[in-house]
């Protein structure tokens, strides 16, 4: 056998074992759901069959095609503040920050999500209630007169998506930021580039794909996610996995959650086509 | 400029630690209900968690799922990764892209799926079942690290390993996974704390023996307490303490 | 546009190394200063504070007379040419070189126009929507000199700008920034640490050592009449013999105490000192020469180095009988 | 070994551990929530994985209909003892035979802050819509029993809702929920009365307030003149069981008034015994609180669950999901 | 440990690209042979042919005169010195160096022994707890070389090794690499792209162009008496004059047709070959010698480049009388 004939079988050896697990544990369960998403329910027995209905109920009743809505603008909402919010954050910490103590700042940074995803969104919960300290410190302040309201809307959704996802996004920003040679920033001030300009022309265009792949990350995460919006929404409005939750809850009708499923998939793949000119995953 | 940026800094980190001191404050509430205002202090909460049978066989659960289980998907992506980067498989995007997808679906949707499939083969629903799902879901984090973080740098190395005569084990061993360290560490404790946290596929996928996002949902159900606080507050302050000794340290051998 | 250079007793400290103790030099507008020296020297260093990305610890740095303390490199009238080259990746060439001009408020039209002009001084016209990564180096490094030129400073500097180039690549693009400074005029600084290079390009090499400068001059005065031992080795291969008032151990050869230092190519079948006879050790082609190490008979543990012409290539144990001339003695 | 799929009020060790040291046995227990999920789990098991299964009483209908309950001796069973209507045989037997029995029960109806509201109020249902507590209600996020008291509230019995006249019930939902801040589960209710965040919960009860009574006394609940709502959960052994006899002296033990005293205050939730005799061995302040004495005037005022089929359960849900997109 | 090395009609193609169109190679046991040729000559490929990190699209490769052909890098009885040294950045230099014999199963205390022993003969001796980043360039060059040798293979080959070191650096190496050489005997296979290093090391040197071995022998020969005008350029600057049966731009000068190849140091003012005046256009010190630009005054348009004594340092204008040695006339 020759040289590059052996080079390919360890190849496709090394890879085997994760596309095996793949295959076996994703593929095959994933088959699974969308061959439900095309049955029936008759009365409430499942009933295989090939029936876009579910789709099309999606596609037109104006609850669920209302529900994909909010999860839409939640998660982009989501992802615009976090970027917004952790690229500074990023900055700061691989700029200013000596560079001993990045790491225990980024690792402070995660500390908390090692806690409990429930208590966290519950602890959440009491900080922006209307007698929370969010409240009581602005009234404290007189900044406000009356507390404002803040719990069970879709301000706590966002607010406590944008904890999580800053924590994570402050991760990808930072390593791109870390890993672009310093001379760029300086030959961009040595012809005359002020502060903003270098940012601007240079360190942002340089560390996109790190923030790409962060937002892509986030946005994904974040559409799917039940617990914060049921936890912190107070239900003010659905979003889709909440809907799933409901079909699942009581009635059972696992075909018209499945396609709910399916559907999430395919805008995760629409965002996916988005930032695929970005996304290291795909650089070859 | 500087000091609006210290200033960002300290706003930044009060906002990332806000939600986690309240409950960890709460957890020394001394009565019923973790809500304001606080009624004194008192570490009841802590001895009724740690005699708890159900909460520290949960943590032990836990711990146990997610170190597996984030070992096997580092090792499996970490395989996968470097074969994508080394050899020139056809078809190699689309196989990359089907490594990532799971990320792309709801855990929901894996769970139930996954419960099928298992029960289809006979397999009844264990910790190991839940660490099988939980691999599904963080094989595709660990392999994207780990294949954004392999450059021509280890590749050189590693075939000068091979023209040493090392074997291909050898090379993974002793020259790219050592090299690859700060990645190989940055997904496993992503792993950690997504497989920690996560709680629809171990429910669907435990029985008797459940992890301890599942426990707490159970101990939630009675309605809020102290208690919960208290077990993410002890889980929060172990780790806060391991990590900052481990820097600690880390930091005083090197200067 | 150009301007002269004044550095004086310029002293930079990093913490408790003492990196520059204190240097003082000249330059004049419009000159090709070379500045050369052993890696680590504080080369860089120098260059850094000249361009404004580090603030000297003391001391002054005048550019057109112009106190440069408290000014940004964004604000100097100096341009750098990095060893990497630094260009921006996700520019085309054309926007790399016209980054500069966007900086001061250019127009988009002005800007193309010159970007252009300045591609086509350094022989890259028409590859302006080209990218970085399409370049080889030696491309790359001209397009990183238009950059820096194409804003007209006052004064370019360049930091080993040829290091990464091959060697024949290296020489022909030693030819061009030659000319290409004859052409604008500005006052170039350039960084090397390979002698041959200052020599082909400079019309004054500074030779620096441990942060100091050890000389500075014409390459000619240099390289023959080095002022320093330092200098002397720096400055290409050289033999070294001891001498005390007058005494060497091959005899009388010359007067003064010190080191008498010799080039190999000064070493011959002929010249005004006789050396006396050597055994050859090994010799091998050199090309334009054949190089040889010797053993002088009278001093068989002195090794010498000298250039044979190409004809000659002796057998090890051949005994020739050796002159010398441009003789340097230093203390 | 006994494997256990049931509610968390039989995770107590204080319920199971007498049972498990009279048999020699431990029991196993895994908990669920939502019907539907716990007939997945049924469904996607080998048969003889589960003994024992606790199940909504308005739903031991679809767990009969699947297969998965085993008919139990009615004979074996104290029903005679319960408090009256709690055997509940239209639910728990099908064609004569016992397939489940009722252990528990308790109301939806309203639960509120008698210091913050006039409870007095809270006797009339249509004094939450008469905007007088805009932004202080929270309404339990579950579409049965809130589209019950809605039902109520209109006049109309729970046994009496179809899908001709569920329509009607569109309206006042919706105005229920524009005076409502929030629609959220049991936790985040119990802390938004707690807080003050809201002063009454729709569909609340005893099951709500108990826990919280001792921290915050001033919570209460109460069933307003239009009625309420009683919810009830049955006990049943699992067809295919590898134990029958010990699954049904475990049924047999929950029912008993030892079990029943220890169900209705175990620490996830109390709620009502569905057995009488059970309070001969509760105190005085857990009867208190479990308003043992007003049974009689609850029961009689309140109605079940609605038990809608399948296509009308999909129209409530689809109101339901209307109501909390609008 | 030393073996011979035959290339047998080898072929490399990559796709469409033909980048060895058919190698023949012959290879002595202790030979040291330098492959040169200009960038992207396949230099490389045919290295890594050698190897065993590819295989030849056909033909055989025979090291001591075993057939390669199935056999992987891990398992053939050559090692590498690459160009980027291919250090390991994890392991001090003792491991680095002790890494092949680990993967021979030799024990710790006699890999220590000869890590330590090999270090001592690159002239590291006592740094082997050192890690890679605390070296500079010239030392990292080293442990690569250390480590290939630690295994005593049959043919080390080195991939431009020097390519990365500055000058001065660079020419001591080549002095170590040589010696260390004739110390063990091994054969060694050379890359490069540069002369002046390919005449300093090699035994034999191989011309490499497109693929195709141009030219090769002793260093004297390739470089003094070229097959070809590639070669001729290649090994050292050239001056071209066309000649049609003796006759030539500048007059009769040799005998023949074709191109009258002279190298610069051939040109003087004495010399067998008379080339009649030429007027200086610049002229620049190169150390040991003046370089100088002239344009013959019978023919103006033609450029010769002549390199001059070193204290002569003529203007520009002046006109010098020319002669000429070792013509070369190449079809
Ligand atoms: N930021 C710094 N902190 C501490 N020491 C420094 C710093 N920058 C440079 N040095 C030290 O100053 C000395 C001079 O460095 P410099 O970079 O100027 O050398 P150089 O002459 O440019 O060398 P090379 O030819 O290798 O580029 C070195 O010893 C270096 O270690
Ligand atoms: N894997 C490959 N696929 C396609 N073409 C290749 C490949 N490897 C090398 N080549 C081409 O083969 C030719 C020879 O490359 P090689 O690396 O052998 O050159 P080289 O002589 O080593 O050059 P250098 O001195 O720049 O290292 C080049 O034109 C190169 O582009
Ligand atoms: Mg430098
Ligand atoms: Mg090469």
């Amino acid at each position: 056998m020759g040289l590059a004939a052996r080079e390919a079988r360890l190849g496709w050896g090394l890879a085997a074992p994760a596309l095996a697990w793949t295959g076996a544990f994703f593929v095959l369960p994933f088959a699974v759901m969308l061959a439900l998403s095309f049955a029936r329910m008759e009365g409430r027995a499942v009933v295989p069959a090939l029936d876009p209905g579910n789709y099309l109920r999606i596609a037109t009743e104006p609850a669920m095609a209302g529900a994909l809505a909010n999860s839409i603008e939640i998660a982009l909402t989501v992802t615009l503040i976090s970027v917004l919010l952790a690229y500074p954050l990023a900055a700061i910490v691989a700029f200013l920050v000596p560079r001993r103590w990045q790491r225990l700042a980024l690792v402070l940074a995660v500390l908390p999500f090692w806690t409990s995803y429930v208590v966290r969104s519950y602890a959440w919960l009491l900080v922006l209630g209307q007698k929370g300290i969010v409240n009581g410190t602005l009234e404290g302040l007189h900044l406000i007169s009356a507390p404002l309201e803040i719990a069970a809307t879709r301000s706590a959704t966002v607010i406590g998506f944008v904890h999580f996802f800053t924590m994570l996004l402050t991760l990808t920003i930072y390593a791109s930021l870390v890993q672009m040679p310093p001379n760029y920033a300086r030959a961009a001030a040595d012809l005359g580039a002020g502060r903003w300009a270098i940012f601007r022309h240079v360190i942002l265009p340089l560390s996109l794909p790190g923030v790409v792949t962060g937002a892509f990350l986030t946005f994904v995460l974040c559409i799917g996610d039940y617990i914060t919006p049921q936890i912190l929404g107070g239900n003010a409005e659905l979003t889709l996995p909440q809907l799933i939750m409901l079909q699942l809850g009581r009635s059972g009708n696992f075909p018209l959650a499945s396609a709910l499923a399916v559907a999430l998939m395919g805008v995760v793949a629409l965002a996916y086509a988005a930032a695929f000119r970005w996304l290291r995953i795909d650089r070859t | 400029m500087r000091p609006l940026a210290w200033a960002y800094l300290a706003a930044a980190y009060a906002f990332i630690f806000l939600p986690v001191v309240v409950l960890v404050a709460f957890s020394f509430q001394d009565g019923r209900l973790p809500v304001p205002p606080l009624r004194g202090v008192t570490l009841d909460w802590y001895a009724k968690v740690l005699s708890d049978r159900a909460v520290v066989a949960a943590l032990w659960n836990s711990l146990a799922v997610a170190a597996v289980s984030s070992l096997v998907a580092l090792v499996l992506g970490f395989l996968a990764a470097h074969a994508f980067a080394r050899v020139r498989l056809p078809g190699s995007a689309a196989l990359r892209t089907l490594i990532v997808a799971p990320m792309a679906v709801s855990s929901l949707i894996i769970g139930l799926g996954l419960l099928s499939v298992f029960n289809g083969l006979g397999i009844r629903p264990s910790l190991v079942t839940a660490g099988i799902g939980h691999v599904v879901i963080n094989l595709p984090l660990c392999f994207a690290i780990l294949y954004a973080a392999m450059g021509d740098h280890q590749r050189a190395a590693e075939r000068a390993a091979r023209d040493l005569g090392a074997s291909e084990a050898r090379v993974l061993w002793l020259v790219s996974a050592p090299m690859l360290a700060p990645a190989l560490a940055a997904a496993f404790f992503l792993s950690l704390t997504f497989s920690w946290d996560e709680f629809i596929i171990a429910f669907l996928l435990t029985r008797f023996d459940v992890t301890l996002p599942v426990e707490i949902w159970s101990m939630l159900r009675s309605g809020l307490s102290p208690a919960i606080n208290a077990v993410g507050a002890l889980v929060f302050l172990i780790s806060a303490g391991a990590v900052v000794l481990a820097e600690l340290l880390l930091l005083r051998r090197r200067t | 546009m150009t301007a002269g250079l004044t550095i004086d007793r310029v002293v930079q400290r990093f913490g408790d190394a003492v990196v520059l103790p204190g240097i003082d030099l000249e330059i004049a507008a419009g000159e090709f200063v070379v500045l050369l020296g052993p890696s680590g020297c504080g080369k860089t260093t120098l260059l850094n504070l000249i361009a404004g990305f580090a603030e000297p610890t003391s001391g002054r740095i005048l550019i057109g007379g112009r106190d440069m303390a408290g000014i940004g490199p964004k604000d100097r009238p100096t341009t750098t040419v990095f060893q990497d080259y630094a260009l921006f990746p996700h520019m085309t060439l054309a926007d790399n070189v016209a980054f500069g001009l966007r900086m001061r408020g250019v127009g988009r039209s002005a800007r193309r126009e010159r970007a252009e002009a300045m591609l086509d001084l350094v022989g890259l016209s028409g590859r302006g929507a080209a990218r970085p990564h399409e370049l080889s180096g030696g491309q790359r490094q001209r397009v990183a000199l238009a950059r820096a030129l194409a804003v007209e400073p006052e004064v370019l500097l360049l930091d080993e700008p040829l290091g990464a180039l091959d060697l024949k690549l290296r020489r022909a693009m030693q030819d061009e920034l030659k000319s290409i400074q004859a052409k604008v005029g500005t006052t170039f600084v350039h960084v090397t640490h390979d002698q041959e290079e200052a020599m082909a390009i400079a019309d004054r090499i500074v030779v620096m050592n441990e942060g100091r400068i050890e000389d500075q001059g014409p390459p000619r005065q240099v390289y023959l009449n080095p002022r320093t031992l330092f200098t002397a080795g720096f400055m290409g291969e050289i033999n070294r013999i001891p001498l005390a008032d007058g005494r060497s151990p091959l005899g009388p050869l010359v007067p003064g105490s010190g080191t008498l230092c010799l080039r190999p190519e000064a070493i011959g079948t002929e010249g005004p000192i006789a050396l006396g006879q050597a055994r050859v050790l090994e010799a091998a082609f050199f090309g334009t020469h054949v190089r040889a190490h010797v053993a002088p008979v009278a001093a068989p543990e002195l090794r010498l180095v000298v250039h044979l012409p190409q004809k000659a290539l002796p057998a090890p144990g051949e005994v020739l009988t050796l002159f010398a001339r441009d003789p340097v003695v230093l203390p | 070994e006994l494997n256990a799929l049931v509610w968390c009020d039989h995770t107590d060790p204080a319920l199971l551990e007498p049972f498990e040291t009279a048999h020699g046995v431990t029991v196993n227990v895994k908990e669920y929530e939502g019907t539907a999920a716990g007939l997945t789990l049924l469904q996607q098991s080998q048969p003889g994985d589960w003994d024992v299964l606790v199940i909504d009483a308005v739903d031991v209908g679809r767990a009969v209909d699947a297969g998965f309950l085993a008919e139990m001796p009615a004979e074996a069973l104290p029903t005679a003892d319960f408090f009256p209507g709690l055997a509940m045989e239209e639910n728990n037997t099908r064609d004569g035979r016992t397939y489940a029995v009722t252990e528990k029960f308790g109301y939806n109806t309203i639960a509120f802050d008698r210091t913050k509201v006039d409870p007095a109020d809270m006797e009339d249902m249509a004094s939450l819509t008469s905007g007088k507590y805009d932004g202080r209600i929270g309404i339990y996020d579950y579409y049965l029993p809130v589209i019950g008291l809605v039902a109520l509230g209109q006049g109309i019995a729970t046994a009496d809702i179809t899908a001709e006249n569920l329509g009607s019930l569109r309206a006042p939902l919706a105005a229920l929920r524009k005076a409502a801040r929030q629609v959220s589960d049991v936790v985040a209710s119990q802390t938004a009365l707690a807080t003050g965040e809201v002063d009454i919960i729709v569909g609340g009860g005893e099951w709500l307030t108990a826990v919280l009574m001792q921290d915050n006394p001033n919570l209460d609940w109460t069933i307003p003149r239009q009625g309420g709502l009683r919810w009830a959960q049955s006990i049943g052994v699992v067809a295919g069981s590898r134990n029958p006899d010990l699954a049904l002296e475990f049924v047999k033990y929950i029912v008993s008034p030892e079990g029943q005293a220890r169900l209705a205050t175990s620490s996830c939730y109390w709620g009502m015994p569905a057995n009488a005799r059970a309070g001969d061995l509760l105190t005085d302040e857990q009867k208190a609180v479990l308003r043992w004495d007003r049974q009689p005037e609850y029961l009689a005022r309140a109605q079940l669950y609605p038990i809608p089929d399948a296509a009308l359960d999909s129209a409530m849900q689809d109101m339901w999901t209307e109501m909390l997109n609008q």
